[in-house]
Formats: C-alpha cells, structure tokens, sequence
C-alpha cells in the first residue's frame, strides 16, 4: 500500500507539472488519463476474473450523451454533461449488466464485444440520427458558466479530470479493500465457495460491473470535451481491446496501474506516430508481446517488483 | 497553489495565443499532413503522401516557399478522430507547424476545423469533398483548394442527363457513412428538379468496406433499373463493379460512376464501354486540355516512376494543396515587402486567390471554398492502354456547376434549371491519343 | 415481393455464409483445442487471401490458365498456415498456455495489430483483386438472375467439402481422435500419452489454413484493403459464439444462419443488415448461453 | 426426540449410466451428529450436493426446517442456515486465511460498505476464535494456496462455521490430518458445534471417529442408505464390517 502511494503520488506530481512545462501536451495527457479511467475499469472487471472486450460501449455511449447534450444546447456546461453523462452509462451498464452477470470466462467477453458492437452497429447505421461514421461535433460548453478559450479550457479540463482520476482510484482502491471488493476477487478464485457463503456472485459482480460501466463512462465524457468530436470508432471492438491492453500493460496489481499503462500507451502511441507513422500498429503489438512475456505484472509489477494480489498466478 | 496553476494556465493561453504578427522567416516551414495511412481510405492517403513527397522535393529544389524549405509531417487519419486531434495537435504545437493540410474524410475535416480555428493555425482541407462545411461555419484559418460535393454531384447530374435524356429509373448503391448519403440527397434533389418523373427503384446503403455485394447485385439484376448510381470508391468500388461485372448487371444498366477515375488502373479490363465516369474534379492525368503541358508530363512520369502507377485524383488535390498553399505564401509576402508573413497574413492571401493547377485553374471564394472545374466522360477500351481511358467527356466549368456563394447547396439543388445543361460554357472532347 | 425473391436472397446468403463458416470453423477448433480465442484469426483470412491474389495475378501474368489458381489456393492455404500460423503458436502461444485467459487473449490481440501493418508493408494499401478465377468459372442464370458459379457453387462446396472432411478427420483417423481426446478432457488425454504440444501446433496450423482458405477463396470475389482482417475476426466471434466454441457442424449451421439472416435483411430491412450477426449472437447467448450446440458442464466439489 | 430439522425424501438422481442418489432419504433431528459412511461411489458427496442445492434431483424432496428447499441455490440454502466444508476445500486460494474468515463472516453480517476495509473487520476478534476450533491460529496470515491439503479442510471448515449455520455438512472433516492430531481436532470442534447448538452431518472414513464422535451412522450403498443406527450396531453389523470397514467376520 505505502508503495502504491507512493508511486502514486509521483505520478501524480509529475501530471500536475507536465501541462505547465509543455502545454501541447495537455490533450494528450487527458486523453490518456480517460483511457486510464477506462482501462481501471477493466482492472476492476480483471480482478473477478472477467475480460470484457466490449466496454467502448459506454465510453462511447457517455461520449455520445455529452454530444447530443451538446448538440441541444441542453445543459451545455460542463458541471452538468460530465455527471449526466457518467450516470447515463452507470444506468446503461446497470441494464447490460443485468444479463451479462449471468456469464462467465469467454462468454462474458463475447457477450459484452456483441453488444458493444451492435451500439457500433447502430451509430454508423442510423445516419440522420448519429452522422453516421463521420460522428458529431461537441461544440465547447462552458465550465461554471464561464465561457473559456481553448488553451484555458483544456488545461482546466486536465486538472478536473486529473481531480476526479485519482478520487476514482483512490475509491477503487478503497473498495477492493472492503469485503464487496474482496468477493469479487473471490468470484475470480472460487466461484463455488462465495455461492456457499450466501453471497450472491452475481450482485457482487454486478456491483463491479456497474462501477466499470461508470468509469468507462467518466473517461468517455471527458473525452468528447477535450476532442470536440465524437465516432462510432470510440465504440468499436479494437478500441476495446485497448482498454484491456493499457490495464495489462500498467498492471492490475493496483489501481495505479491503468494510468502508469494509459501514459505509456500514448507515449508509445505518439512516438511511433512520429518514427513509424505506417506501422504503428505493429509497435505496439510488439510492446504488448515484451509485457505479456517479460513483465506478466505489467509496468506496476516491475516498480513493486510484487506479485499482484488476487491474480492467480 | 490554485491561484499559482490559473496564473501559469493564463500565461500558457498567452504564449499559444498571442497572434503572430509578420516575423523573421524560420529555418523551415513545417506542415502537417493529415492524411490515411491506414484502414481502407489508405487508397487515397498514401497516393496522397507520394504525391506530397514528391511535390515538396520539387518545391524546395525551387527555393521553396519565400525561400524557407518546406517539411512535411504526417498524421494518420486512420488512427481515429480522437487520435487524430491530438496528433493534430501536437504538429501545430510542438512541432511549431505554421500550415496543416487535413484532411481526406468529411469527418476529420469537420473535426478538424474547429481545432485549426483555437490553434490558429492555417488549415488547407486538401480533399475532403463535404459542402457544408463553408455552407454551415464559417472558418476563419481553414481554406478549401478544390471543389464540393455540390458542384462534384451537379456535373455528374449534369452529364447523365446530356448522356442519357430518357430514363426512367435509377438504383443507387452507396457506401454508408456521410459522404454515401450526402452525395445522394444532392444528387436526388437535383434530379427531382430536373426530371421529376424519375422513379428510385432501390436506395442500398451497403456497410462500408462490406466484402460481398451478391444480394444488392441480386436485387439490382431483378429489378432492371436504367441507371444505378454509385458514389463508392476504393476497394467498395472495386468489388461492386467486379461482382456486378462478373454477373453482366454493368451490361444490363448504364451505371454512373463518379469516383472511378480513380479506380481505372486497377479495373483493367473489368470495366467495359460505355460506363459514366468521374474523378472529384478536373484531375485526370490524360486530360484533354492539359496532358502535354510540360508540368504535367513531368508529374506524371515522376509519380509513375515513384510508385508504377498513374497517378489518381487525390494527388492532384494534394498538388492543388501544395500549389495553392506556396502562390498564397507568394502574395502575402508581396504584401509585407518580403518578411515572412503572419499565418493571418497567409489566409489573407489565400482570399481571391487563382492559382494554376495542373489540370486548370483554381479561385478561392471569399468564403475560402475553391472553385474548380469538373471534368466527366465515359468509358472507352482503346489499345493504348490495359485500362479503360475517358471518352466524350465535358468539361463544367466551376462557376457553373458551384453552389453560389451564401447559398445552400441542397436548396440551389432542388431548384436547378434544365437550360444548365446545355450550357455553352460546358466544353466537350473525345478521347484523342 | 414475388416469393421466389426470398430463394433468390437464399442464393445470395449462401456463398457468404460459406466463407465465414471456413473462417469461423478453424477459429472454433483451435479454441476447441487450445482453449484460446484467437483474435488474430482475422489477419491469417486477410493474409490468405492477399497470398492468393498475387499469386493469382502472377499466374495470370505469366499467360498461365486461370484454373491453376485452384490448386494454388489450397497451396496459399497451407503455406500461410503452417508458416504463419505455426511460427505464431511456437513462438508466441506455446509459452502462455498455462497463463490467465486475458494474457492468451491479448497475446493474439498483439499478434492481430503485428499482422495488420505487416499485410500493409508487404502488400500495400491499394485495393488488390484477382477475379480471373471467378470469371473462368462464369454464370450460371437463376429465375433470369445471373449468378456467378464461382459464388453459387464453388464456395459452398468447398465449405461442405472442409465440413465432411474435418468430421471425418476428427472421428476416423487416430490423429484426430487425439485431437478430440484433448478437447473432452486435456489432462485426461496428456495422461493417455498423448503429445499435447503436437495437437496444439497442429490443430492451430489446420484452423490457420482454414482461415486462410477462407481469404485465398474470397480473393476472386472481393477487393482486398487493408482492415479486411478485422471485419472478418468479429464476424466469425459471432459464428463461433453462436454455435458453442468448438462446435464444427454448429458453425456451419450459425454460419448459414448469419449469411441468410444478413441477406433476408438486405431485401426487407435494408438498415439493418449490419446488425444481424450480432443480434443473433446476442440473443443466442441470452438464451442458451454455451451456444446452440455445447451442453454445460459443472466443476467437481 | 429434539425437532426434526432436515429431512431427504427419496432422491433420485442418475448421470450417465450412474444411479448416483437411488432412493436417499435421511431424516436428522436437531443436535444430532451423524456420520455417513460407505465405499468410495457409493454417493455419499452426491447426497451432500443434493441437499445443499449443487445438483438437482430428478426425483424427490429435501426440506429443512420444514420447507421445501429442493429447488432453491445454494446460496439460499446457505442463507436458510445450512453450512457445508467440502471434499476438495474450496476456499479463496490467492487470499490469507484471515481474509477468508473475514469474508465470511461479512456474509454472515452482511457488512459491504466499501468504505470498511476487510482487514480492519469488527469481527476480527471472532474470526481469530474460529481459527483457535481448528487449531490453525499460526497459519492465520498465511496465502491458503502455500498451506497443505490437510490445513486446508480445517480452514474449509472453520469457513463453514464462521456462518453460524444450524445445519453443518463436513465431507470427510479429517482427512487431511495426521492420525495423532485427529481426535484433538474433532474434540474441539465437537465443542464448538455444542456450543453453537450446530446439528452436524459429517462423511468419514476413519471408524474411530465415528465411533467416538457420531450420535448415528448411516451407511451407503448404491445410492442410498443401506443401513442406519448408533456407531455401536453399524459397527458391529456383520454386513457393515465385510463391506464398509473392510474387516471379515
């Protein structure tokens, strides 16, 4: 735990100065502080031993409220889109959730990859409706009724959101502590036993789900803000499968990791983009591979050098 | 330690925002180049990106713009919107490029011009084709050096009715995302204004990238329309003719095809005779007026050489871009007597602009929409080449078949005049070696 | 809507579904098998099929008769199976076998955004096709529809053809029966003597081939970008998920399912053909969540 | 006679070609300790599964305390006050066995808050009592997957208890300890479940246990009961001796 915090806090530090150092870096860092949300997300999903490949869906669907919002001219403030939208996917994966709690393993990740893809499905098909693959604009709302230039507005937008990422892993830390979070490591040890204690390992995973549903959420509003366009592409599959990438690449050991992960994606992202703008891609499989076989804990694991707990290894 | 981030905030926003004033000339002139590099649209991005290459290495052979060599920096479209944004981003920003060229897709394009306008950075849409853009904003730092959608779907409407007074029904198989939609409600307005007892037998909007086309070719061979219309490019292009030729539809109906001038190389031999065909412009390596003009002879054998193939539209709208970007680079350094102009002093410049392209001449509109020429023909298998080449074609001049300025296209559509065309100031060629 | 609209809408669904059987029956084995999902099924359909287009064109390039481009789609198969589908299960899959479910799975993802850009350096961007085969097949005309006899016969019967085959494959020769062994009960079989490992590399090399079948014969029909791949992998997740993982006849059945279900939908609910794979496949897991074809089965306490 | 609590009325249950329950039926009053014996296959953990919800007859009732439980989870039986150790244990391998005992005992108290943390439980003080019935307080902030199997079926046990059940099902409570150890073991844990008031139904294989610790025996065979009785008569049944115990007249 001290470890964590302190790795943590560093982290931390290190975000609050960056932007000021160099403000092109602002966006990219907030995009990946969403991408962080989401990955902790799956993280949570990960420590019941489920794999989701589909939770683009809410990041997209929250994005997509913020858009419409936006678009109507409803709310269109910050303080209100952020919250409204972040509920709005909670109540989207409180409906998924509902069915997918039933599944386990493989199944669970197929089911959430086909409903993520029919959401997909549906933003490209229903043109009038959504811009089709084109997407929409998120026209800049104001922020406490003010009403800031760019520069200014992406810069606060990184310190709130940077705010509320470290409460949302503070409070994922605080609940994989509480004996909720331990039985939903439990779902991923012993399925049987926690049946045999009285507790349901649905509700439990339920509990999960949602609150992954709500993270995901928190990154997809953000960033439809800070991007100003949202896209079906922010619901596809191979979107989602970055999400389960950036938490593996961080690590799962704690809730740290999905934004040490997120960083070092875009990281890696904007290099590759610069030295090999054809087969970025590629890079990043290839990091991924190293990961996977030399750093299974991912790049939390290797400043611990501990073993994650909960994860059977 | 609040106060202290507003007040560092502040001074960023200042150090972004100050606008430049005419300044020192820099070691080089940086831009961004969004274009795809990846997914399907790569078909036009990476001609594009050849083209460029090979377009600046000329220019800086020249002296580049105002003697500042031009560096190119490229940003995958294919990356996704959001990707796309910050590496737009971080090109203006951190890489100080003073010009971006975005993009090819409608999408980015709309995505992108609100972020050129807070960067402040001159914002050349190189390709994309979507007319509301200038109809619907209004974009102070981003400019358009070709045409729309409009006047691309007018002369294409335009041509059919020259080609093919008498038809009675038309299908369309589009790809489904905007440009597939918009084309065909331009396209469908104009045509009710022009020939209103047109019946629309099939509108198929089948999934972009969609590998297999069998049931709309079913339905289109049931079905025997007189016209079926396809505003599909790339790879979707390419398998709707080759499944549609495969099962003699393209002989059944007379099919428009206004993106496939940039499929002709690859469809070799599928496409037969008679095929009513378009490229997004006057672009057309072998164009009537122009194909043995010094520039365009060097052009074409450099690019053949780069890549073995004949170079397609979107590298003509790249050339249009790099022209059009150093001629307007030219005259506002008129205007400062030589310094290195201001990036306001640039879109300045590029108001009222009429540059030479390759295949014509382009004006810039004071609503910073490009005015050009569209060229259509139909196809011919001659023995010159293993591919089919344009014949009868005609040439609209831009004014004609562009939506006035301050008017929507969509309305200016629905009330078009049949005397248009007809018009006398629409040139025709056959195909000549 | 004259009836035989809807036997016309059969016709069409058939070839499709044939292809994504081809895809989704290896992908269905090798996690039948090797308990992976092998997200990087979709690059061996895309790498097939780039494969067999230029050796297509080449082929006909060198004056050489169209009907050679059958034997040498099997050839394609075969080589982009044991060579890439082999180097990735030594090099990469053999190590992970005994490691947590997401870390196999996101070894393929990594293996998938590799293979992506690889097609592209190889290959290029720009649309490849190699319709000589098709068309040395020609038409064959239905209710005064012409069909192609490349899409109407030769795909479906290849389908049907890799369909007996494999039952027989898995039911008559001892290797098979290995394979099924380890399916039904891995350590049980390991215990028999059996050599896992081969059955892995092996089974991985016919799924691979298969998927590559599936591309190298989808060449002559359909332009070959880059992204081809992954339309393809969700499309046979939803066959195979459909069926039951590691259900082959299963797969054939979801296969046809989808194909007919995507092609009813083109000629009475145009938007949605999209959304019919995934809406089968939704509601099949909602219902039955194993899959149509797979019985459940408990842990022992 | 104390209060009829459970009651198994014909069960039947067949998979494959094996009749694994044919006809069970067991009736257990409060307090008892019964002991079921019989030869390995002779449905002893299938009867403990169909009473505890993990398989579903195809035939036949199980009430508990009057109601008809046959259909209901796990789960709800667990909640209804039936507690159950396992054959293989089944516990929380990657956790301690603090956690595991917390675990339960925030089932039993419904204690979720997420802002309690596991570690800082108010019921630690209990959990370290239930781990002193099973000998094992050393072990306590050990990871379960380093402990032998022996150790293991203690803590299942102790896991089981933590839930206060009225009913507790051990299969084979003993067979992981070493044969000096197993009467220390059983005598503290027969004073738990007395004190708990904790009627108890245990699968054993040692006759020495059985006979100092069961109230009644029941014996298995074939998928159900084939004889019942005090320890003193099943043991020295003739039939009992040649096919439970191994041991000839």
């Amino acid at each position: 735990m001290a470890r964590q915090l302190i790795i943590g806090a560093g982290l931390l530090a290190a975000l609050i100065i960056f932007p000021l150092l160099s403000p092109w870096s602002t966006v990219i860092l907030t995009v990946a502080l969403c991408e962080g949300l989401a990955a902790l997300g799956i993280l949570v999903l990960l420590r019941a031993g489920q794999v989701s490949f589909g939770h683009g869906l809410y990041f997209a669907f929250s994005a997509y409220v913020v858009a419409f919002m936006a678009a109507a001219r409803f709310g269109h403030e910050v303080l209100i889109l952020v919250p409204v939208a972040t509920a709005a996917s909670g109540l989207l994966a409180a409906l998924v959730g509902l069915f997918v709690v039933r599944y386990r393993a493989i199944f669970f990740g197929m089911l959430n990859l086909a409903i993520s893809m029919v959401f997909f499905s549906l933003l490209e098909k229903l043109f009038s409706i959504t811009g089709g693959a084109d997407g929409k604009r998120v026209p800049r709302p104001t922020l406490a009724g003010i009403s800031l230039e760019r520069a200014e507005f992406e810069l606060w937008i990184f310190y709130i959101t940077l705010g509320l990422a470290v409460l949302a892993a503070l409070g994922v830390a605080r609940y994989l502590l509480s004996p909720g979070g331990k039985a939903l490591e439990a779902i991923k040890s012993n399925e049987t036993r926690l049946e045999y204690l009285g507790v349901s390992s649905r509700k439990v995973l339920f509990g999960a789900y949602v609150l992954s549903g709500l993270l995901a959420g928190l990154g997809g509003a953000v960033i439809a803000l800070v991007s100003g366009h949202v896209t079906p592409e922010l619901a596809y599959w191979v979107r989602s499968g970055e999400f389960v990438f950036i938490a593996i690449l961080g690590g799962v050991g704690g809730v740290v990791g999905p934004f040490l992960g997120a960083l070092m994606f875009q990281i890696i992202r904007g290099y590759a983009a610069v030295y090999a703008p054809e087969t970025w891609h590629a890079v990043l499989g290839v990091m991924l591979l190293v990961i996977i076989f030399f750093a299974p804990n991912g790049l939390y694991g290797l400043m611990t050098g501990r073993k994650p707990a909960g994860t059977g290894q | 330690m609040v106060r202290m981030k507003w007040a560092a905030a502040l001074a960023a926003a200042a150090m972004l925002g100050a606008p430049a004033l005419a300044q020192d000339k820099p070691k080089e002139l940086v831009v961004g180049i969004a274009t795809f590099l990846s997914g399907p649209a790569s078909v036009f991005g990476v001609p594009g990106k050849n083209a460029a290459d090979l377009l600046i290495e000329e220019l800086n052979a020249k002296g580049g713009v105002l003697g500042v060599p031009v560096k190119p920096v490229y940003v995958d479209e294919g990356a996704g919107t959001n990707q796309l944004l910050s590496e737009y981003r971080r090109v203006a920003q951190e890489q100080g490029a003073q010009v971006m060229f975005g993009a090819i897709s409608s999408g980015s394009c709309n995505a992108l011009a609100p972020v050129a306008e807070d960067l402040k950075v001159v914002n050349v849409m190189w390709d994309c084709g979507t007319q509301t853009i200038f109809e619907e904003g209004k974009w102070k730092y981003s400019v358009r050096t070709q045409a729309h959608a409009g006047a691309e779907m007018m002369s294409t409407l335009l041509y059919l009715m020259k080609a093919k007074p008498d038809f009675k029904t038309i299908a369309v198989v589009n790809q489904d995302y905007a440009w597939g939609r918009e084309s065909w409600a331009l396209f469908q307005a104009g045509l009710k204004a022009l020939k209103p007892d047109v019946k629309v037998v099939a509108e198929l909007f089948p999934k972009f990238g969609a590998p297999d086309f069998s049931t709309e070719i079913t339905r289109l061979s049931a079905l025997r329309p007189d016209v079926v219309l396809s505003t599909s490019w790339g790879g979707d292009l390419d398998t709707f003719v080759q499944q549609a030729a495969a099962r003699g539809l393209l002989k059944q109906s007379t099919f428009v095809l206004p993106l496939a001038e940039s499929s002709l190389e690859r469809l070799g031999n599928v496409l037969p005779e008679g095929v009513i065909i378009g490229g997004r412009g006057d672009h057309y390596w072998l164009h009537p007026k122009h194909k043995n003009s010094p520039e365009m002879l060097s052009f074409v054998k450099k690019y053949k050489d780069k890549t073995g193939v004949y170079p397609i539209y979107p590298t003509f709208h790249m050339a249009q871009a790099v022209i059009g970007l150093a001629k307007a680079y030219e005259k506002a350094g008129q205007a400062t007597g030589g310094k290195w102009p201001s990036k306001e002093q640039v879109i300045a410049a590029f108001e009222g602009l009429e540059f030479k392209s390759l295949t014509g001449t382009i004006s810039i509109r004071s609503d910073h929409q490009g005015l050009e020429d569209q060229l259509l023909g139909t196809t011919k298998r001659v023995p010159d080449y293993p591919f089919a080449v344009y014949d009868k074609m005609a040439l609209y001049p831009g004014k004609l078949v562009t939506t006035p300025l301050g008017e929507k296209s969509l309305e200016w559509f629905a009330k078009v005049k049949p005397e248009l065309v007809t018009d006398t100031s629409i040139e025709t060629f056959d195909y000549a070696k | 809507m004259p009836p035989e609209m809807l036997l016309l809408a059969a016709l069409d669904g058939l070839a499709y579904g044939s292809l994504i059987f081809l895809v989704a029956v290896g992908l269905s084995l090798i996690f039948g098998v090797l308990g992976v999902l092998n997200v990087a099924h979709g690059s061996f359909y895309a790498i097939g099929a780039y494969v067999a287009a230029a050796g297509v064109l080449a082929l006909t390039g060198m004056g050489l008769p169209p009907w050679l481009a059958f034997p040498f789609f099997i050839v394609a198969a075969v080589l982009v199976g044991v060579i890439v589908g082999g180097l990735v299960e030594t090099l990469l899959l053999r190590r992970i076998y005994g490691k947590e479910e997401v870390l196999q799975l996101l070894v393929t993802f990594a293996v998938f955004m590799i293979l992506e850009d690889a097609q592209k350096v190889v290959f290029g961007v720009q649309p490849y096709f190699a319709n000589a085969p098709m068309n040395w097949l020609g038409t064959i005309e239905v209710f005064g529809i012409f069909y192609t006899q490349y899409q109407l016969i030769l795909i479906p019967t290849v389908a049907l053809l890799v369909l007996v085959g494999l039952r027989l494959f898995l039911r008559r020769t001892a290797f098979g029966r290995a394979i099924v062994a380890v399916t039904q009960d891995r350590d049980a079989a390991t215990a028999m003597g059996i050599d896992a490992t081969r059955v892995y590399l092996i089974t991985f090399i016919i799924g691979a081939s298969l998927a590559a079948l599936g591309g190298a014969l989808s060449s002559a029909t359909t332009s070959l970008t880059p992204g081809i791949g992954s339309g393809m992998i969700v499309l046979s997740f939803a066959v195979a998920a459909t069926a039951g993982l590691g259900r082959i006849e299963g797969a054939a059945v979801a296969a046809l399912l989808i194909g007919l279900g995507r092609s009813v939908a083109v000629y009475f609910a145009p938007e949605f053909d999209v959304l019919i794979p995934y809406l089968i496949m939704v509601a099949v897991l909602l219902i039955k969540p194993e899959g149509l074809f797979t019985t459940v089965q408990t842990r022992k306490v | 006679m104390s209060a009829l609590i459970l009651e198994a009325r014909d069960l039947e249950l067949r998979f494959g070609g094996v009749q694994a329950a044919n006809g069970a039926s067991l009736k257990v009053h409060a307090n008892e300790r019964i002991a079921i014996i019989g030869p390995n296959g002779a449905g002893k953990t299938t009867f403990i599964n169909l009473c505890t919800g993990y398989l579903k007859p195809q035939a036949g009732r199980v009430f508990f305390g009057g109601s008809d439980i046959t259909a209901l989870s796990p789960r709800a039986i667990t909640r209804l006050g039936v507690g159950r150790s396992f054959q293989i244990p089944q516990l929380f391998l990657e956790n301690t066995v603090i956690e595991n005992l917390l675990l339960a005992l925030s089932a039993r108290e419904r204690t979720w808050s997420p802002f309690l943390r596991l570690d800082r439980h108010p019921k630690t003080e209990e959990m370290w009592a239930l781990l002193d019935i099973v000998g094992l307080k050393d072990a306590g902030r050990r990871v379960v997957r380093e402990l032998p199997e022996g150790m293991r079926k203690l803590i299942d046990i102790a896991v089981a208890l933590a839930l206060e059940p009225k009913l507790i099902f051990m299969d084979e409570p003993t067979s992981g300890v070493s044969s000096h150890e197993k009467f220390q073991v059983m005598d503290t844990l027969t004073r738990a479940l007395d004190a708990r008031a904790t009627t108890a139904i245990f699968v054993e294989h040692d006759m020495d246990v059985v006979a100092r610790y069961a109230s009644r025996v029941a014996v298995w065979a074939g998928g159900r009961i084939a004889h019942e009785g005090t320890p003193d008569e099943i043991l020295n049944h003739p039939e009992v001796r040649e096919t439970v115990i191994g041991v000839g007249v």
